[in-house]
Order: C-alpha cells, then structure tokens, then sequence
C-alpha cells in the first residue's frame, strides 16, 4: 500500500523530526493504562468486598506465589519480541531444581547444588537455543519437544522421592522478607530483574535488534543484526532464569519434587499476551507484562477471597485474555460488518449461529437438570 | 477514528470486571472495611464459624463424597464448612488458595495435602495466624499442622491389600504387581513401603512382586500401564493399585482383555466406580475407609482444635458425633494423629449397599 | 500418475530426496528400527495382542490429531481439543446415563454436533476476534475446561451407570479387529480423501501456504480458517465420544494435557508449524510412533522415571532428523 | 464510439484516512489492450484491486458491459470474467505449478471429487502453449523468479477472461519469453478479449499497447492512443514535470583496488567468480533474473558464506561469515526485495535508518535516543525523504521513498563499498534519476561501487565496467566504451555449458 501526502512541489522542509501529535487523552488510551486502570479498578471493587483484600500481610503472602511465574516471564517476553515461544520454561525450572534436590539429598552443600542446578538449567538452555537458532527449527516444535525432555530428566533424577529439609539460609529466597519488612526476598530478586530486564528490551542495543527481529527477522539479519548469536543468548538466559525459578520454588516449598511447576508455562505465557505482547512477535511492552501478572496476581487473588472456585477462576483468566486480544479490534470489526453488503447468506448464517448456540445453552442446561436436582 | 475503539475497549472491560466481581456467590452481610486493622488478631475462638475442607483437587468424586460427611459434621456442631480446592491436584496451586483462605482468617483448615513437604510452610503460616489445621486423607509433615486424620493405620492399608493379593492368587501364589498413582504421592509410597515388607513375612512367601508402575492417577495411564503389565508378565496374577483411579482403569483393562479369572485386580476404590468390576469378576473384592466418616471426623477435630476443647497434644480425647470417641496419638513418623479406623474390605456380597 | 509429463524431473534418484519427497518412509524406517531393537529386548512386542493394544491406545489420538493437522495446515493451533473433549464427553456420559436407551448412533451424532459447536466458538473468535489462534485456544482451553465443571458439578460419570451399547461402540469386534480401531482407520480414510480430493481440502492446503494468493485466487480465506476449528472441534467430538466408550466414564479430568499430544503426533507425522506442508498418513504414522514408543519403553523396562525423558528425547530426535533431510535435499 | 467492456466512473478510495484514489474513470473496449502508467504510488496496483473486488471503493461505480455491478471480492470479479496477474507475486510455495495454476478451481468429476488427471493435463497444455517447459510436479518453492512468473501468468491465461489485468508481468522475464508472452496477449486481443497492462518498461508500451491512461498521485491526468504520443510526453504526463538527463554519470578518478573477488565458488549458485572493483569505480552486473548475481553479493556481504574462493578487501584476504563482519569491514548492501530484506516496515523510519550502525548512537549499548533521532533526522533530509516525520511507519511510505530510508540507512554506515542490487526496481520515474545522480556523486567521492540491475540501459548508463553472468558463471566483461545492448545480451543468453564441456 503506497501512501504519500506530501505535496512533491513543496519548498518547506519535507520532513519534520517531531512525534505525531497526539490528543491528551490518546496518551491514557495505551494498553499499558489500560491494564492499569484495570488494576484500580480490581483493587477497588476488592477493598468493597473483602476486608482482607488490602491487608499488607495477605498481599505479601499472595506476591511471593507469583513471583516464579514472574520471573519465567521476563525472559519470555523478550522471547516473544521476537517471535519465537519457550514451552519448555516450567519443565526446565522442574528439571533444575530436581538436580538440587538431588545433590541435597546426596549431603552436597546446597549452594553448589544450587549452582549445578542453574549450571544444568542454563544448558537446558543452550540445548533449545542451539536447535532454535543453529538447526533453525521453529521453537514452538524445539520447546514442545523439551517440554517433555526436561520433565522427564526431573523425573529421572528423584524419581518418588522429595529433597526436604534445606537449611533456611536457602529457604530464605523463597519465604524470607527483606530486612524485617513485609516485602518478600523473592519480589525483591522479580523486580530487580525485570528493571533489568525492561531496560535491556527498551533502552538497550539489543533491546531495538530484538524489535526488528521481531517484525522482520530476513531484514534485521540483512541489516548486520547477529539473529542467531541473539537468539542463542536469549534461550540460554530463559534457561538460566527458569533454573533460578525452580530454586525460588524450591525455597518457597522448603522442597522439592519433580513435578513441582508442571503447567506454569501456561501461566507465564498467558501473563506476556494478557500485557499486550503480540504473539507473532515485534510488539509489546516490559510495563505491560509486569503490569498483566500483577492484574492476574490481584484478580486470583480477589476472586480466592470471594471463595470462587479454582475452574471459575482459571475461566475468568481464560476469557479475559481472549476479551483482550478481541476488544481493541473491535474497531476492525464494525469496519468490517459496514462493508460488508447485506447478503442473504451472512444474513442466515448469523441467524444459523444463534439459533444453534441458543439449542446447545438450552441443551447444556436442561441435561444437567437432573444433576443439579441431586444437589 | 482509533481513539473512539479504544475508548469502547475501556467500557467493556471496566463493565467486565464488575462482572467478575458479580460472580462472587451471594454474601448476606459482607464484613465492613472497619475489620482490616483487626485482621492481624488471632480469631476470637468462640465466635469461630467458619472452616474449609480442602481436598485434592475439585471434581474428583472421592473427595465430593467426603464433603457430604463434612456437611454432616457442619450441621451437627452449627458451624459451616466451606469446600474450596484447586482445578488440579498440584501442590502450588493449593498454596495459593490456601493462602486465600488464611488471609480469609477461616477458623480452621482440614487439608489433603498435594505435596507433603511443600505445603509445610504454608501450614505454618496459616498456624501462626491462628488457624486450626488438621490434614485427612493426604498428611502435611507435622511441623506443617496441628493434627492428621489418619484413615487407617499404614500397618493396615497395606496388609489388608496383601491379604487379598493373595486370597485372589490362590493357594498357589504366583506373580503380582502395583500399579500406583504419581510416584510423588506420599501416601501411595508409604502403603507399598508396608507392602513390600509384608511381602517378606513367611506365609506371603509365594507371593512375587515383579513391578511397580505409576499411572500418574490419569485414567489413559493406569490403562496403558495396567495393559502393559499383562503383556510383559504372562503369568501375572493379581495387579494391586492402591489408588481409586487406578484400580477403576486396572480392572477395565482385564475386562477389555478378556483376562477376567485369569489376572484379578484389587487394591483401593470407591464402589460406585468398582460396582461394575465386583460384578464380572475381574476385581472381586477391594478395600477402603468411608471419605464420608473420614471427613467428618476431621471436621470435629478441627472444630475441638479451633474452640481449644483440644491443644494439640498426645492422649487428648474428644467426641465425634455419632462416631464415638477418639484420642490423639503420636507416631515417630505420622507425629501427631487421630486413627478412623481399620478399612473396610468390599466384595459382590455387600457393595450394594453403598452408594457413593 | 501422469510421469510422461513431468519431462524435467531430476533423473538422479537420491536418498535423500527419496526420504523427503516421501516423509512417511522416514518414519516407518524409524518404527521399524525401533521395533526390531524392542523386540530384541523384549520378544513380547511381536505380538499381535501387543500390536492391537497399541493401535487401541493410539486411535482416540489419530483421530484428534488429524484434526489438529487441519488447524494446523492453515497455519493456526488448536490448544482446546482436550477441553473439548472433556465437555462434550461429560455432556455425552450424562445424556447416557439419564437416557440409557438412546440409540447409539444419536449418541454419536450428538458428539458430533456438540463439538462442531465448541469448535464454532472458536472459529468465531479467531476468524471475526481476529485473535491469533494460540491465544484464541488457549482463552477457551481453560474457559471449556471450566464449563465441564460448572456442567457436571465436579461429578463423574461412572462405568455402572453407562449402558452396555456405549461401551461395545469401542469394543465390539469386526473380524477380530476392535470397532475403535476400524473407526480411526474410516476416520482417516474420510479425511484423506478429503484433504486430497475436494477443492475446499485443497484449498486448504493453499491458505496454509499463502493467504493472500488464496484471497486472489477466489478462495475465502475466513471461511476456510472457520471451517478448520470447526473440523476440530467436530473431530474432538467424536474423540470425546469414542473416550467415554473406551474408558467408560466421564470425568472432569478427561483428557486433560491431550492437546500437546495431538500437536507432537501433527509434528512427528510432517506437518510444519508454518503451514500448507502435511500429510493425513504422516500424522497417523506419527501417532503410531508415539504409540510404540510409549509401549516399547514400558516393555523393554526402562525405569519408569526415565520413560518421559526418553519419550522426549525420541521426539527431538525425530524433528531434528527430519531437518537435516530436508537441508540434504535442498542443497541437492 | 464503440461500447466498453469495464467503465470506471469516479472511482475514490482511502486507507486509513489517505486518499489513494480520486475520482479515476476509466474505460475498457473489447479487443484491446489498455496500459496504465504512473509512478509508484499512483494508485494503479489499488486501480487494479478494485477492478476485481480485492478492495471495495468508497466512492464511484464499477459498470461492466454498461449494468452497474458491485464485487465484494474476488470470487465476484471472476465470475464476471476478470482474470488478474498482480504484481507482487502470489504463488502457492507448497503446491506443485499444476496445481499452482488451477487453485480454487481445481477440474472436478462428479462436482465433487478432484479430477488430478484432467487437472494435470490441463496443466501441461497450458504451459506448452506459452512454449515452456516447466515440471508439473515441482513444489513452487523450488521455482526461480521468471518460473514463477510464468506460473502466474499460465494461470490468468486459464481463466478464460474476457478481461485480463497484467501487473508488472514481464519484469523478470527474457527477451524471448517476453516475446512469446507478447504473442500469445495480441492472439488474446484478436480473440476480443481486452487487456489491461500495467509495466515500467515504456518501449513495452509502445510495442503492445492501443491505449494509455496515466495516473498521477491517485487522480487521472489522460488517456491517449499510444501512436498518437510519444515516450517524452508520456513522462511528462507521470511525473507532472520535465525528466533532465537520465543517466547523470560523471568521469571519476579511479584509485586502488577496495574489493576484489577471486574464483569465488558457492556450490550450486555459481562458480569461479572473479573481479574487482577500484575506488571511484562503479562496476555493473548484468544478466537476467536468476543468473546467480544476487547469491554473489549475498555472499560477499556473508549472508550465505561462498563454499570455496577468496574475498579481498584493500589487498588483504578476509574472511566474511556474517553481514556484522561485512559492515565491520565497510561493506553496505543494498538487497533486491525491499519488503523482505531491506526495511522492516513495521519499524519507524527512525530505527530502520540507526539498525546497522547502532554502536554509533550508544554508550555501553545504552541507546542515546537524541543522538540517534539527530543522525536519523539529518540523514532523512539530506535523503530527501519524503514523509510527515522521522516517526512515521516505513510501510507508509511509497516504495521510492522507501528506498531512500534504505540508501540512507546504508549510507549511515560510511562504507567503502556499496553493493546495490536492483537499485531503482519498482520506484518512480522521479526517485530513479535521484538515485543515479547519488551513485554517481558516491563514485565520485572515492566509494566503490558494484551495482546489480537488470535494466539494460541502466547497466550501460552508469557503469564504468561490466560483467555479466549467466547461470552462475561470468560470460561477458565490457568496459564503458564497449558494452552495447546487444554483446550485452548476447553475454547474458550465452550457452555456457557448451563453453564449459570446450
């Protein structure tokens, strides 16, 4: 689509070096407010209905139970800038933390088996990096594959046994708070990193390569930008930090078992997309990922308050990440709907779809009658 | 023109969220904001209502069923019983809602515990916030709660599945197998720990232990594990699983494989799901304790640790409804807990008159 | 078929080229070597009672992945075919238990209908949400997977309450050979043809290829895209169907972890993430795969705990071996 | 006045907010073949998307045999017989050509089942009618540029239209093979159908053409008979103003030798290529589209390192295995496919100007946005790009535009040598002179320069010497004085394996 406005004959300068103006309130109109707002807002109608909501102890208690996912989401958001997906995070941090668990067991001191933990989960990573970038297969069929790799070495490792008793200088990372306040040590470790983190992605060199690989991975290779060696690091950094969420976990737990984490992948790529990371790469945000796990951390956390059940609570999430990737293109859609020319077809298709969406509600509940009768 | 969409997208999600909200099921009187600073308090024992029952993980009927015992305590002693657990039986996901329900100061937790070691600091958190915490079915280390409601004695489970092994392989003995659910699952390891040892007593001589395999508690699993060991043992006589799904998928897969008569299945179930196998013959007989009378008891020890009628201390007795009486014992190994009973064995005679 | 009019091909016949052009070759290589290893550790496998436990445990998994393969030609995902299951199974297992008469053919016709509704859910998202299909499936992963709880109320159907017509649905034989096993087998042969003898199974192959051109071509593409999860679903409806038949209960759990099966059977069978490249037999050789290595792995006693990790390991080795043949063949 | 065929009347259509069409009327007789010129961004390709219903018009009426219709899309536009060949290429990678050319009509028996046979067939008559042999089978992946086109066009011929719409259709294609794609469209016109045919190439016009209408900047400017104009008003209508010299090379000193290439060997693409290029020199690479030209410089940048052969820079051997080693050693390239390799559209001109260089607007790979924006901002203006700001997406820009952010982005390195693959494909009359007074200026200025292009004149017009290549090996080397279009020609249609076997 070619597009040009300037006048061709114009003396003036031809260019201007300035930001498109914007209206004042366009600036609040970013995804980034909006999760925002939306975190007031689930804190507000929170406060309403629980007294427990806002009390520093429970927020405190509750912050520490997201800070795993939080930290696997850091090196997944920079992933997803461009364009690739690590499925195997969960299993990977599983996978360490096992090898800790192991060496604890065998009496090694616990911080060198912390250290082989980290060393084995950054070579986890090294392993999807290499088949990523150097192979060059699609990462979701590499991390689909190391999913059930990595899980299985943790298996392999403790097998039915759990390592217990780790000292509490260990534990500490995990349940201890930081210099007798209520912040918990391992908040403090999230958001030291994700400052990193978000620095690295938005004011770094290679913050801008991974944008442009993102939005143009031939491009950026043409213009000189190291695709591969990026790609590599950034596999073997996701290792890493997934090795370090597996001792967090580990600490937090007080011990380990090799199917601790199993679905947390999930759960960390939900956060990224929900802080509105464009799954096809090149777009989103360090501040709205962050802001999305606090959104998710808040409305667990209210909704576990209000002692709704866990299934309803998993929906909610589900529904409010696809309502957030549908909502902003609402716009597309009435678009859409306006050119679209009254057809009889499109007329009866709609029709078609109610009708047989009203049959199955119908259907879903008076099938379940019987049951509900029991009750 | 983008602006206007946006400004849509903002509506409908602030309209959203009040919708979350209204999902809370109807609280009459919600508690006033004044209450926050008090929450640090230890809650006053004798205005104490409120208490959860935790299982595994929702929408496994073992538990459900547990629940209606629990319903029945409640009604019993005036107090409710909330029944709150995680989509999956995963130890992480209990903590969060445990947390939840600390931060709610419930007044008592009944918990069975995904992950033995995992769940101990959070069972502290919630003690140290003053809240009762007895674990059933699945224990806590016991630095991680008050009391366990042991279902039967380790001893118990594990001799009474034995015992049938080797009613079921007859006089001759033969080849058997356990089929087991996740090998993280405490309880599970504990049982055939047990039966490995009662194995060695003379008089289950002939009986042979070729494998141990893990059906992860996932119904394809079991079935696949449960097939394959007929495969690789020819001369396989009697699969134990010690688990509910387990031994549901177990004796399907004898049924599937024509093998009823020839391999029996046996072990821990519940009877609306072994109904159809006590029938046909490839599980003839099972074992297991009443989750109904299990949870209930907890829910009266819970109640006698929230009101102080018990302190948590070996030799303590308090009374269980219709149950009767019961002590509090120490174990080396369990540390502090209350024992329902011996199990109950089910067979063609008597599962009939159980409906759960 | 017609060779004399291919005039430039390549007379130079190669390997490499052999094993690209027809993928399956390297798989049924692999199911070979790997079934004459097994069998020298364990002479059990060479059974035909093994064989047909393995085909039994594979075919629920066939038939779901040839509907992921769908999905997954046009370049999407669909992560919610093992929610899908678990609703449309619950739903099934309930009308069997209040109505153990039904003849079973409604019964099949009503999973069919009740997971093409599924499926249409999120046809709809993804073809007018414009929702990428990964984000799109995994919303309703968790959304069907809520329903099936709020549906059953966290209660099972159980094997006593189900009527004997459910379960000889799977069971019943045909010549010895299992109904569950013939009916993956029709599946697959129904979805052949189509993928390979109807315009709109061509076409989608060529919106999985290349959108735009298709939009030029006179192709639909939205239409197409809806269609596909609509297959899905459909497909996940019968699996659902066939899963209380063979399992002979529903519960809130079922199949719960399927959908990253289905993806790994599409992906081992040949079917490229990025669309317009797989084949109906590839995906079913694929899922056969999985299936003897799952039973190979078991009779030949690897220590259970290191069955998963060999699991993984086999399926890495599977992708990146078809890699290096494909760059074998495109150096050539 | 005969009766049209397709009139357009007052077509107007904007994309988001952008008027790309105002009010252009148009009219298609039976039988003949109607070209349509204008610069990039003139709104043809949009002309042309809205003829078959790809695109609806805001505004305006589309009449075909003088009823008034409407296309909601392209399934609309081929029924009422429209055929197009468009000008980005729209095959199907994955599918075999046959089924390349029948997609979304695949013959059928029993109006149900795919007929392969017929389909096959069908094929293979096709494309011996257009005199070229192509396997059926081959995935369109494997086919070369000017195969792909031809696959494009064998399709639109399938048709059947009474309205064909050819988009840029020769612009990877030979000589011959335009010739033959020239004969079979005047059989087409004999046949009654009429043509609609859009290319840069203005001699093609002049050979095939009745009627042209131009476009300017979206509006219509005229429609004329094509004996009744003459190449230089035909420019003047495109470009609203006078074109000076076109070629405005100038005499440069030569220095020493910057880039010299020796037996370079990538197993498959091309062989022992040698040459070298001095500073001040531009060096000219001709042949046809897949001759193996591009793969050279690709290899020379280090995105696809040769297997064998030796690279020097300023006397010394280097080693080059990734573009980053290239730009270090003060290459720039230049790539062929804008979209793809050039820019990354979605990125603001800002970033796509900094991308290669970034070192130079960062302290410990912290980037200094102010330093960055004053580069990107002076470089755009001495670029001259035309656009609203240095903020502005890349992919709003035309495609002359674009390719200055490009030069621009290129030039920010301070390179040595410049590569330029196709430096002027696809951009307008305008933007094209620009871009050969910078080369020359460049030259001038002490860069070497080695210029890819296909244009015969532009090969001759601008360079000091040329090469040329055919399937992979070089066949011709001319100095300025020598080269003429025909040794030119004759260089790059050279059998070279009977040379080869000599």
């Amino acid at each position: 689509m070619t597009v040009e406005t300037i006048n061709k004959n114009q003396q003036e300068n031809i260019i201007s070096d300035r930001q498109a103006r914007k209206s004042f309130f366009s600036i609040f109109l970013k995804w980034e407010w909006l999760l925002f707002v939306l975190i007031l807002l689930v804190i507000f109608i929170n406060t309403r209905l629980s007294p427990f909501f806002l009390n520093a102890i429970n927020l405190s208690r509750t912050s520490s139970d997201f800070m795993e996912i939080g930290l696997m989401m850091l090196p997944m958001v920079l992933i997803i800038v461009t364009g690739n997906i690590d499925l195997s995070v969960a299993s990977n941090m599983g996978m360490s933390a096992s090898l800790m668990g192991l060496m604890h067991n065998m009496g090694i001191n616990i911080w060198l088996a912390a250290l082989a933990g980290l060393t084995l989960g950054t070579l986890g990573g090294v392993l999807n990096g290499y088949l990523v970038a150097y192979v060059k297969l699609p990462s979701l069929v590499v991390t689909l594959g190391t999913f059930a790799f990595f899980r299985g070495i943790a298996f392999g490792f403790l097998g039915d046994q759990a390592a217990r008793n780790y000292p509490s200088q260990f534990t500490f990372i995990g349940q201890g708070r930081v210099f007798d306040t209520l912040i918990p040590f391992s908040v403090v470790l999230f958001i030291a990193l994700a400052l990193i983190f978000g620095l690295v992605l938005h004011r770094t060199i290679i913050g801008r390569q991974l944008y442009a690989i993102g939005n143009n991975e031939p491009a950026a290779k043409y213009s000189g930008v190291p695709v591969e060696k990026i790609k590599f690091i950034l596999f073997i950094v996701s290792g890493f930090i997934s090795a370090l969420a597996g001792l967090v976990l580990a600490a937090r737990f007080g011990s380990t078992r090799p199917d601790n984490g199993t679905g947390l992948e999930l759960a960390v790529i939900t956060a990224a997309v929900l802080g509105g990371l464009d799954i096809n790469g090149g777009k989103g945000s360090m501040y709205g990922a962050t802001l999305a796990l606090v959104l998710i951390g808040l409305l667990r956390f209210g909704m576990g308050l209000l002692n709704i059940q866990s299934q309803v609570q998993s929906m909610v999430i589900g529904l409010l990440l696809i309502v957030s990737i549908l909502v902003p293109h609402i716009g597309q859609q009435i678009r859409f709907l306006k050119q679209v020319k009254f057809r009889w077809q499109s007329i009866l298709m709609t029709v078609g779809l109610l009708v047989v969406f009203t049959a199955f509600f119908i259907f879903f509940f008076w099938s379940r009658a019987p049951i509900i009768a029991q009750f | 023109m983008k602006n206007r969409y946006l400004i849509i997208s903002l509506v409908t999600l602030i309209i959203f969220s009040f919708a979350l909200s209204a999902c809370a099921p109807a609280d009459p009187e919600p508690p006033v904001v004044e209450d926050v600073e008090e929450v640090e308090e230890v809650a006053d024992p004798a205005e104490c209502e409120n208490y959860v029952l935790v299982p595994k993980n929702l929408g496994n009927p073992y538990f459900d069923t547990g629940n209606v015992g629990a319903q029945e305590a409640a009604g019993e002693l005036g107090i409710t019983v909330l029944y709150q657990g995680s989509a999956t039986a995963d130890a992480s996901e209990q903590i969060t809602l445990l947390n939840s329900l600390i931060a709610q100061q419930v007044c008592g937790l009944a918990i069975s515990a995904n992950d033995e070691d995992a769940l101990v600091p959070t069972g502290q958190a919630a003690m140290e916030a003053g809240i009762a915490v007895v674990t059933w079915d699945s224990a806590i280390a016991p630095a991680g709660r008050d009391l366990h409601i042991n279902q039967a004695e380790l001893e118990g489970i594990g001799r009474v599945q034995i015992e049938m092994a080797s009613r079921l392989a007859g006089p001759d003995g033969g080849e058997i197998a356990i089929l087991s659910a996740t090998s993280t699952a405490p309880n599970q390891n504990a049982w055939i720990e047990v039966m490995e040892q009662v194995l060695t007593e003379p008089e289950y001589a002939n009986l042979e232990l070729v494998e141990i395999v893990y059906g992860d508690d996932d119904d394809t699993k079991s079935y696949n594990e449960a097939q394959a060991l007929f495969t690789k043992y020819p001369d396989l006589k009697v699969i134990i699983a010690p688990t509910t799904v387990g031994i549901a998928a177990s004796a399907r897969a004898v049924t599937d494989a024509d093998l009823i008569g020839q391999v029996f299945v046996t072990g821990l179930g519940t009877p609306n799901q072994m109904r159809e196998y006590v029938k046909n013959g490839s599980a003839p007989e099972f074992a297991l304790w009443n989750p109904a009378d299990l949870a209930y008891l907890s829910v009266y020890a819970m109640h006698a640790l929230a009101t102080g009628e018990i302190q948590a201390s070996a030799g303590e007795t308090f009374t269980a409804g219709r149950l009767g009486e019961y002590t509090v014992e120490d174990d080396p190994d369990l540390g502090l807990n209350v024992l329902l009973g011996a199990p109950f064995v089910y067979d063609a005679d008597n599962i009939d008159d159980f409906d759960w | 078929m017609t060779t004399q009019i291919s005039r430039r091909t390549t007379p130079r016949i190669n390997v490499w080229d052999l094993l690209a052009r027809f993928r399956e070759v390297g798989i049924i290589v692999f199911i070979l070597l790997l079934g004459a290893v097994v069998t020298l550790r364990a002479p059990s496998f060479l059974t035909v009672n093994n064989f047909r436990d393995i085909l039994m445990n594979i075919s629920i998994l066939a038939i779901v992945a040839l509907g992921q393969t769908i999905v997954i030609l046009t370049k999407g995902i669909d992560l919610s075919v093992s929610s899908m299951i678990g609703l449309v199974a619950m739903m099934v297992g309930f009308v069997m238990r209040q109505y153990p008469e039904t003849p079973i053919f409604l019964i099949v016709l009503l999973g069919m209908a009740l997971g093409t509704i599924a499926g249409s859910f999120n046809s709809i998202i993804i073809t007018f949400g414009k929702v990428p299909p990964i984000i799109a499936t995994l919303g309703t992963l968790s959304v069907y997977r809520g329903l099936v709880f709020f549906y059953s109320g966290g209660t099972w159907v159980n094997s006593f309450e189900l009527p004997q017509s459910i379960k000889m649905l799977s069971k019943g034989r045909l010549f010895g050979v299992p109904n569950l096993i013939l009916i993956a087998l029709f599946i697959s042969i129904i979805v052949y043809l189509f993928l390979k003898f109807t315009r709109t199974g061509r076409n989608i192959y060529a919106v999985g290829s290349n959108v735009e051109a298709a939009e030029y071509a006179g192709i639909r593409p939205q239409r197409i895209i809806f269609l596909v999860y609509l297959i899905s679903g459909l497909l996940s409806g019968i699996g659902a169907v066939l899963w209380v038949s063979r399992f002979e209960s529903a519960q809130t759990n079922t199949a719960l972890g399927f959908e990253l099966q289905t993806v790994t059977a599409a992906v081992i069978g040949g079917v490229s993430i990025s669309g317009g490249v797989g084949t109906v037999t590839g995906v079913v050789l694929g899922a056969i795969l999985l299936g003897i290595i799952q039973n190979a792995l078991t009779l030949v006693r690897i220590s259970p705990f290191w069955q998963l990790a060999a699991q993984g390991l086999l399926i890495l080795i599977a992708v990146v071996l078809d890699k290096v043949i494909y760059t074998r063949v495109a150096r050539n | 006045m005969t009766k049209s065929i397709l009139k357009l009347k007052d077509i107007s259509k904007s994309f988001s907010g952008v008027e790309v069409l105002h009010r252009v009327s148009f009219d298609l007789q039976p039988g003949e073949v109607h070209a349509l010129l204008g610069e990039n961004g003139a709104g043809k390709s949009t002309l042309v998307k809205v003829i078959t219903g790809y695109h609806q018009p805001d505004h305006g009426d589309i009449y075909l045999d003088d009823a008034l219709v409407q296309f909601v899309d392209t399934r609309d536009s081929r029924q009422a017989g429209i055929a197009a060949i468009y000008q980005e290429l729209s095959l199907f990678p994955d599918l075999d050509v046959a089924e390349n050319i029948f997609v979304g009509r695949h013959p059928q028996s029993f109006g149900l089942k795919v007929d392969w046979r017929k389909l096959y067939d069908e094929a293979h008559e096709l494309l011996d009618s257009l005199g070229v042999t192509i396997d059926l089978k081959q995935k369109a992946r494997h086919l070369s540029i000017a195969q792909q086109q031809i696959v494009e066009i064998a399709r639109a011929f399938s048709i059947n239209a009474r309205i064909l719409i050819m988009d840029e259709p020769t612009s990877s294609l030979t000589l011959s093979e335009v010739a033959e794609l020239f004969a079979l469209v005047n059989n087409l016109r004999e046949n009654g159908t009429a043509i609609i045919f859009i290319s840069h190439r203005l001699e093609e016009l002049f050979e095939i053409a009745d009627r042209v209408t131009v476009l300017r900047d979206g509006n219509y400017i005229a429609t004329t008979k094509s004996k009744e104009t003459s190449r230089d008003d035909l420019l003047r209508k495109m470009v609203g103003r006078t074109i000076s010299s076109q070629y405005p090379k100038t005499e440069a000193p030569l220095g020493e030798v910057v880039l010299q290439v020796d037996q370079l060997t990538s197993e498959g693409l091309f062989t022992d290529i040698s040459f070298e290029v001095k500073s001040g020199e531009i060096l000219g690479m001709a042949g046809l589209v897949g001759a193996g030209r591009t793969n050279v410089a690709e290899s020379i940048f280090g995105i696809r390192p040769a297997t064998s052969g030796k690279i020097l820079i300023n006397g010394l051997e280097v080693s080059i295995n990734s573009p980053q080693q290239a730009i270090g050693l003060g290459l720039a390239y230049v790539p062929e496919d804008r979209q793809q390799h050039g820019l990354i559209p979605a990125m603001q001109i800002t970033p796509n100007i900094s991308l290669p260089k970034l070192d130079d607007f960062a302290k410990y790979t912290w980037i200094l946005n102010k330093k960055e924006k004053k580069f990107a901002y002076s470089a755009a203006l001495q670029m001259e790009v035309r656009a609203r700001s240095i903020w502005q997406l890349a992919k709003e820009l035309s495609g002359g535009n674009q390719q200055k952010v490009v030069l621009a982005k290129w030039l920010s390195t301070h390179p040595r040598i410049l590569i330029l693959d196709e430096p002027t494909r696809g951009i307008d009359v305008g933007t094209k002179a620009a871009v050969h007074k910078l080369m020359s200026d460049l030259a001038a200025d002490g860069l070497a320069i080695l210029m890819i292009s296909s244009e015969l004149p532009e090969v001759i017009g601008m360079s000091d010497r040329i090469i040329v290549m055919r399937e992979g090996f070089i066949t011709g080397h001319f100095m300025r004085s020598e080269a003429t279009q025909e040794n030119v020609i004759n260089a790059a249609t050279k059998d070279v394996r009977i040379e080869n076997l000599s």
